[in-house]
C-alpha cells in the first residue's frame, strides 16, 4: 500500500493555508484571528495554561480530579465548570457532543436549541462549533483553571485554542481506535497531524500548548502495553508537529500492582522513546489517571463510592497528578452537577489525605508489572519501526493491518480484533489471546503462566465467556468474574 | 437452515459505542441465531436497507450514547415504507440522557414503534428467551 | 487507699451468689436460667459465635465492617440487623440505650413504650433488661451472624449471654474513661470482673464467650499507647476470671503510618503481657479497627464516603478482621437503616477488592511507630506493676490517681486531665503536655522533636487553640488543622 | 470582680459527651467569663441548684446523646419556681436522635423554655458574641 502521510512537520505556508480552509467549514470560524488568538492566548495566567497548571501542581505534591463534562446550554456550562472549580478542579475538559465529533454542525445546532427550548439537555457534550469563540471564551473567564477540549475535531480545535484552551488532546489512535468504524489510521493521522501543527504554532509563539496523549484505549479487560506503545507514537508525531508538552492517560485497570506500575513506567518509556528520537526538548509535566473502563451498576450508590474511593486512594498513592474519577452517575448516564459535586468531593477527600502524608509506600510485584509491561512496549515498538522503516506513522498503519497493533472491541472495522485480554487469579490483566502481537515466547510465558494459574485455581477453562465475567467484575466489587 | 432465524445488531446514528453490540451478536450467535452485525455507528437507514437484503426476522439497536430519541424519529414508519412491518424491533443499552427512571425510556421508545426496550446492562439470556418466544408468536420459529 | 478488688478470679459459689441477686434488679431476670442459658449459648452454629466466626474470617483473609447499631423497638431493631447481615456484615453489635447503661430501666421502659406509640425512636439504643431474653433471642435468630452487646451492665449482660450473644464486650477503662463521671477505677473493675467471670463461667461449659478490649479510648488527638496500655489490663483482668478469647480494638487516627503501627503491634504487646502472665491460653482471635474519634462534618456528603472510604482503605491494606466505619450519618444522628447499608456497602467494597489481591506493601515509618509505641506502653505499664506490687489492678487503681494513666478531655472527675495530644507535620498523633506519664527522656524527646518540626513549619507555637483545630482538621479532608 | 458574668457549662441528663463542653467551658473563660463546668451526666436539678447558689447569669446545656427532650420537660417551670426566671438558658450538641432538620430541635427546645438553640458544632465565637448582647440588653453586662 502506498502511504501519504509522513513523520514530518507541517511546513508553515502550507499549514497555513490549511487552517483558513478550516474556518470556512462554519460561520463561527471567521471568529478566528490566528494572531489575535495566539496574543490572547499566551497573555492568560500561568493557573489556566495546562502545562504549567500541571507543573505546579507536580511541584505541590497534590493529586487533583480531572472529570469529563459537557453540557451543551452555554449558561449550564459556566454553571457547570463552576461546580467543578469549587469542588478542587484545576483541570478543566470540555466534552464536545457527538453530532459536532462528526462534523454534523448543523444537526448540533438544531439539537442545542431543542436543549435551550425544552430546557432538558438533548446533546451529549458542548457544540463548541455552534457556541464559537466569543461564548466560549465567556466559559474560560468565568473561573480560575485551565481548559482542555474533548474530542475536538479541526475547527473544534481551532475555536477552542483561540478561546483560551490550552490543551489540544486529539490523539490519532483514540480516533481510530474509539471513536471510528470506517476512518483508516491514516486518516485519523493526518487530521491529528493538523491539530498538532495548530498547537505547536502557537508553541512556537509563546503560547504552549499541552497534548495530551491517549494510544489506542482498551475497551474492557487488557493489559496497557499496547496502549502504551501508541501513545508513544501519539507523543513522537506531537512533537515532530511543534507540540512541546504532552501528558500520558493512564487507564487503571483493577489490580494495585499494575496499576501502580503503569502509573511509574509510561512517563519513564515516554521519555526513552521522545529522547532517543531527538526530542528531548518536549516536555512529560505530569501523569493523569483514569478510573476506565470499568464501572459502577448505576444501582448501587456505595459501590459507586467505594469504586471510586478505591481508585482516588490509588491514585494518591501513585502520586498521579490528576485522577479521572467517574462520578456516581457514570453508569447512569451524563451526571449532573451535583452528581460531580459530590463524587469529586469524596475523591478529593481521600487524595488530600493520603497525599499531604507523602507516603512511601512499596508495593510487591510493581517491579515485574514494570519490567514485562516495559519489555511488551519494546517489543510492539520496535516491529512498528521495522515496518515503517523507521517513520512511526506508515509503521503504525503496517502494524494495525499486520495485527501487530491490535485490540478487542473495538470499533474500527480496520482492526483485526483477534486479541482477548483476562484477569488472573490477583486481578491482573493477561493476554489470553495473542493474534498476531510481535512478542517473544518469554512474554507469552509469562501471561500463560498467569492464566494456567487461576485455571488450576478455578476448574475451570478460560474462555471468551470469562473474559466477559471479568469485564464486568470489578465494578462490582468483585476482582474478577465468577 | 430453514430454521435458523435472521437478526441484524448494531449501534445506531452517530453512536461510538461497540462494546455492547458485539457482546449482544456473539450471544446471539452462540444461541442460535444468523446473525448480522453492523457495529456501531450505523444510520437507521441502513438497518433499513440490510433487513430488507436479509430478510430479517428482527433488528437489535444499540444506543448508549443518550442520542438515540433524535436519531430514531420516523424509524419506524420508514420501515413500514419498506415493508418491514413484521419485522421486530427490540433497542437497548443508554436510552437518554442523565439519571433518570427507565420507565420514561420504555414509554418514550414504545411510541417510537419498538416492540421491546430493554435497561442499560440488560441480561442478554432474558432477551434472547424474550426473542424466541415473539418470533414463535409470529410463527417465525417453532 | 486500701483497694478491696484484687486480680483474683472470684471463686464460683461467690460468683453463683451475686448472679441471683443480679437477676433481682428487674423482673426480667426471671428468664434466665443458667444452665439452660449456657446450654443454649453452646448449641450455637460456628457462625453465630464470636470467636469462631473471627477466626474463620481471619483465615480467609476478609475484612468485615463491624459498625454500631440499636434501635428501641424490637421489630425494627430485627429489621436492622437484617440489613446488617445483608450488607456482609458478620459481627453484629446491639448498642444498649443510655438509661439502661445507668440502671434506669424503668426510665428506658417508659422511653420503649413511648418509641412504639409514636413510631419515633426517643432512646438512643436498644433496652435490652426490658426486652428480655425471650425477645432478644428473637433477634439473635433472626440472622446468621455473631452478636455483642454494646455497654451492657451486669443485669444486662446476664441477659444478652442467654439470649445467645457470644461476646462480653465490657471494660473497666472503657466505662471509667468514657462513660462516667463520679464513679471509681476500683468500681469499674469491680463491675467488670463480674461480667468476664460470666463469660468465663460460660467459657469453661463450652460456651466460649469473648472479651472484646477497649482501654482508656481517647478522646480526640492522641497518640494510641496508652489506650493499648490499658487494653493489656483489660485482657489480664479478662483472662484471671477465665475468658479465652479477647479481641483489641485499634483506634485510628487518621496518620497511615501510625494506624498501621497500632493494627500491627497491639495484639504483639498483648500476646506478650498475656504469656508472660501466665494466660497462654487466652487467644486473640483478631483486630478490630476503629473510626474514631474524628468524625465527618455532617453537612458534607461527598466527605463523610471520603472518610469512610479511606478508613477502609487502610484497614483492608493492614489486614483488621474488621472496620467500624462511621455512616454518612455519624455526625446528624443515630444513622438510618438506609444510612447504615449504604455505608458499608461502600467500605465493604473497597475491603473486598483490596483483600482479595492479597498485596503485599513496605510503609516507610511503621517500624518506628511500632517501636516507640510498644516502648511507651511498656513504661506505662511497669510503672502500673510497681505501684500495684504486681497486681494490674490496684496499680491502675493507684496510676490513675497520680496521673500514670491519663488522658485528655476525659469525663471522670477522678482523672487527672493533665495530658494533651497534638498532630505532627505528617498528621501522627504525638504528645503535648506529658503531665505524669512515668517516660523516659528518649521518648519524651521524640514527642518534643515531632512538635517542635511542626512549629518551625508553621512558624507558631504549639498549643491548646491548635490542639481543638487537629481535633476537627481530619474529618474536614486535612492532615493537621491550621 | 463585679463584671464578670457567671456561667453554668454541663452536659444534661445521663449523657456522658464531655468534649464538646470541656472546650465550650474553656472558651468561655478565655473569653472573660466566670464559668462553673459541672461536666457530663449532669441531672437538671444540679443546674438549677448550682445557679441558685452561684447567682449565675446564663446555663450554657449540652446534650449530643439524643434523649435532651425527655430530659427537659418542665425544666424551665422548675427555673421559675427556683426565681431563677432571669438566667439565659442556651442549649447545644446533638439534639435529636437520627438526621433531621434542625429547625425542628429549634422549635421543640424554645417551646422548653430555651433562649437560644445551636446545632450541632456551632461555632463558639458566635455564642460567646450571643451570650455578651444578650447579657447587655438585660444590663447584667456592659
Ligand atoms: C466505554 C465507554 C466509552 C468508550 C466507547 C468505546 C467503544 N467504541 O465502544 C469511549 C471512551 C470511546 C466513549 C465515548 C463517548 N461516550 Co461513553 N461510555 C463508555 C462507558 C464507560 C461504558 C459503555 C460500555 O461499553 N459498556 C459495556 C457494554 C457491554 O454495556 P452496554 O453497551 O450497556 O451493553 C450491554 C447491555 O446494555 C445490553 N444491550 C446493549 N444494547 C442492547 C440492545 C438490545 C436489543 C438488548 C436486548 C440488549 C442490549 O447488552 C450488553 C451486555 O450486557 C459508558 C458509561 C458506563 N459506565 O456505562 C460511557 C457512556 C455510555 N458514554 C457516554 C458519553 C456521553 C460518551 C461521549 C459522547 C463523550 C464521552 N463521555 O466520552 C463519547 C461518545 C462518542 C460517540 N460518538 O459515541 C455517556 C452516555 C450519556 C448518556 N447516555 O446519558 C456514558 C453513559 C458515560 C456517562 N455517564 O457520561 N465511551
Ligand atoms: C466521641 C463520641 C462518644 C464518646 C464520648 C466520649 C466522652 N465521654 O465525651 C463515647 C464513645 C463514650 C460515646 C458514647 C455514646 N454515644 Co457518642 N458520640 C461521640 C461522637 C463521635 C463525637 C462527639 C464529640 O465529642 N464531638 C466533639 C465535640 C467538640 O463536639 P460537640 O459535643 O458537638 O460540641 C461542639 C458544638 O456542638 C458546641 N456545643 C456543644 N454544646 C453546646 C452548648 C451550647 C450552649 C453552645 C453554644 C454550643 C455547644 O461546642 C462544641 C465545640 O464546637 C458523636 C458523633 C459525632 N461524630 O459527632 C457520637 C454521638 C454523639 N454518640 C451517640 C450515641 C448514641 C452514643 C451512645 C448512646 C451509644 C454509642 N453510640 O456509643 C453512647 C452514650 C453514652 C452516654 N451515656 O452518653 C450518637 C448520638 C445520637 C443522636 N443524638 O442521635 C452520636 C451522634 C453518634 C451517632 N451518630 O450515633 N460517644
Amino acid at each position: 500500500m502506498n502511504i501519504k502521510v509522513k513523520q514530518q512537520k507541517i511546513d508553515e505556508e502550507l499549514f497555513l493555508r490549511m487552517h483558513h480552509k478550516v474556518l470556512e467549514e462554519w460561520p463561527t470560524g471567521k471568529e478566528v484571528d490566528l494572531e489575535e488568538a495566539v496574543e490572547y492566548n499566551r497573555n492568560l495566567p500561568d493557573s489556566k495554561n495546562f502545562m504549567k497548571a500541571t507543573l505546579k501542581q507536580k511541584a505541590e505534591g497534590k493529586t487533583t480530579i480531572w472529570p469529563r463534562a459537557g453540557t451543551p446550554v452555554l449558561e449550564e456550562e459556566i454553571a457547570l465548570v463552576k461546580t467543578l472549580v469549587a469542588s478542587g478542579i484545576r483541570h478543566v475538559p470540555v466534552t464536545i457532543d457527538s453530532y459536532t465529533r462528526n462534523y454534523q454542525f448543523e444537526k448540533a445546532g438544531r439539537a442545542l436549541e431543542e436543549s435551550i427550548r425544552s430546557g432538558k439537555a438533548v446533546l451529549n457534550g458542548y457544540p463548541i462549533v455552534n457556541h464559537g469563540v466569543k461564548n466560549t471564551r465567556k466559559v474560560i473567564e468565568s473561573v480560575d483553571a485551565a481548559f482542555s477540549p474533548r474530542g475536538a475535531v479541526k475547527l473544534a480545535m481551532e475555536i477552542a485554542l483561540a478561546s483560551g484552551m490550552t490543551a489540544a488532546g486529539k490523539s490519532a489512535f483514540l480516533e481510530f481506535g474509539s471513536y471510528e468504524k470506517n476512518r483508516t489510521l491514516e486518516d485519523c493521522c493526518e487530521h491529528t497531524q493538523y491539530t498538532n501543527r495548530l498547537a505547536g504554532y502557537y508553541t512556537e509563539r509563546g503560547a504552549v500548548i499541552t497534548t495530551d496523549l491517549h494510544g489506542f484505549v482498551p475497551s474492557g479487560v487488557f493489559p496497557l502495553s499496547m496502549n502504551i506503545a501508541c501513545m508513544v507514537v501519539d507523543a513522537l508525531m506531537a512533537a515532530e508537529q511543534g507540540v512541546r508538552s504532552v501528558i500520558p492517560l493512564v487507564h487503571y485497570n483493577g489490580n494495585m500492582a499494575q496499576d501502580l506500575a503503569w502509573t511509574r513506567v509510561t512517563p519513564k518509556i515516554l521519555r526513552k522513546y521522545l529522547d532517543r528520537h531527538g526530542y528531548v526538548s518536549t516536555l512529560i509535566p505530569g501523569t493523569f489517571c483514569n478510573q476506565i473502563p470499568l464501572f459502577p451498576v448505576p444501582q448501587s450508590m456505595g459501590g459507586c463510592f467505594g469504586y471510586l474511593g478505591y481508585t482516588a486512594m490509588v491514585a494518591a498513592l501513585g502520586e498521579a497528578t490528576t485522577i479521572y474519577v467517574r462520578t456516581i452517575d457514570e453508569g447512569a448516564g451524563v451526571p449532573t452537577r451535583e452528581a460531580h459535586a459530590v463524587s469529586y468531593e469524596a475523591a478529593n477527600w481521600i487524595c488530600n489525605v493520603v497525599r499531604k502524608q507523602n507516603i512511601q509506600f512499596d508495593l510487591a510485584g510493581v517491579e515485574e508489572e514494570e519490567l514485562i509491561t516495559e519489555m511488551e512496549v519494546d517489543a510492539i515498538l520496535d516491529k512498528v519501526f521495522e515496518l515503517g522503516d523507521g517513520d512511526c506513522i506508515a509503521g503504525s498503519i503496517k502494524a494495525v493491518e499486520a495485527g501487530v497493533i491490535d485490540s478487542p472491541f473495538c470499533p474500527n472495522k480496520h482492526v483485526k480484533d483477534e486479541v482477548l485480554g483476562i484477569k488472573d487469579a490477583q486481578g491482573a490483566c493477561r493476554y489470553l489471546h495473542f493474534g498476531n502481537l510481535p512478542f517473544n515466547n518469554e512474554i507469552k510465558d509469562f501471561h500463560r503462566q498467569k492464566v494456567a494459574e487461576r485455571e488450576r485455581l478455578e476448574k475451570r477453562r478460560m474462555d471468551y465467556d470469562v473474559v466477559i465475567e471479568d469485564f464486568w467484575a470489578f465494578s462490582k466489587g468483585k476482582i474478577i468474574g465468577s | 437452515m430453514a430454521n435458523k432465524p435472521t437478526i441484524i445488531t448494531g449501534t445506531v446514528g452517530n453512536d461510538a459505542h461497540v462494546i455492547g453490540t458485539k457482546i449482544l451478536s456473539r450471544a446471539f450467535k452462540d444461541a442460535g441465531f444468523n446473525v448480522v452485525a453492523l457495529g456501531c455507528l450505523t444510520p437507521p437507514d441502513e438497518f433499513i436497507k440490510v433487513a430488507q437484503e436479509t430478510n430479517a426476522d428482527a433488528i437489535l439497536m444499540s444506543s448508549l450514547y443518550g442520542m438515540a430519541e433524535i436519531d430514531l424519529r420516523g424509524f419506524k414508519d420508514k420501515c413500514r415504507e419498506a415493508g418491514l412491518d413484521n419485522v421486530l424491533l427490540y433497542i437497548g443499552g443508554i436510552l437518554g440522557v442523565a439519571r433518570h427512571d427507565f420507565k420514561e425510556d420504555e414509554v418514550k421508545f414504545k411510541k417510537l414503534g419498538f416492540d421491546r426496550v430493554y435497561p442499560p446492562e440488560a441480561n442478554l439470556k432474558g432477551a434472547i428467551e424474550d426473542l424466541k418466544s415473539d418470533l414463535k408468536k409470529k410463527g417465525r420459529m417453532n
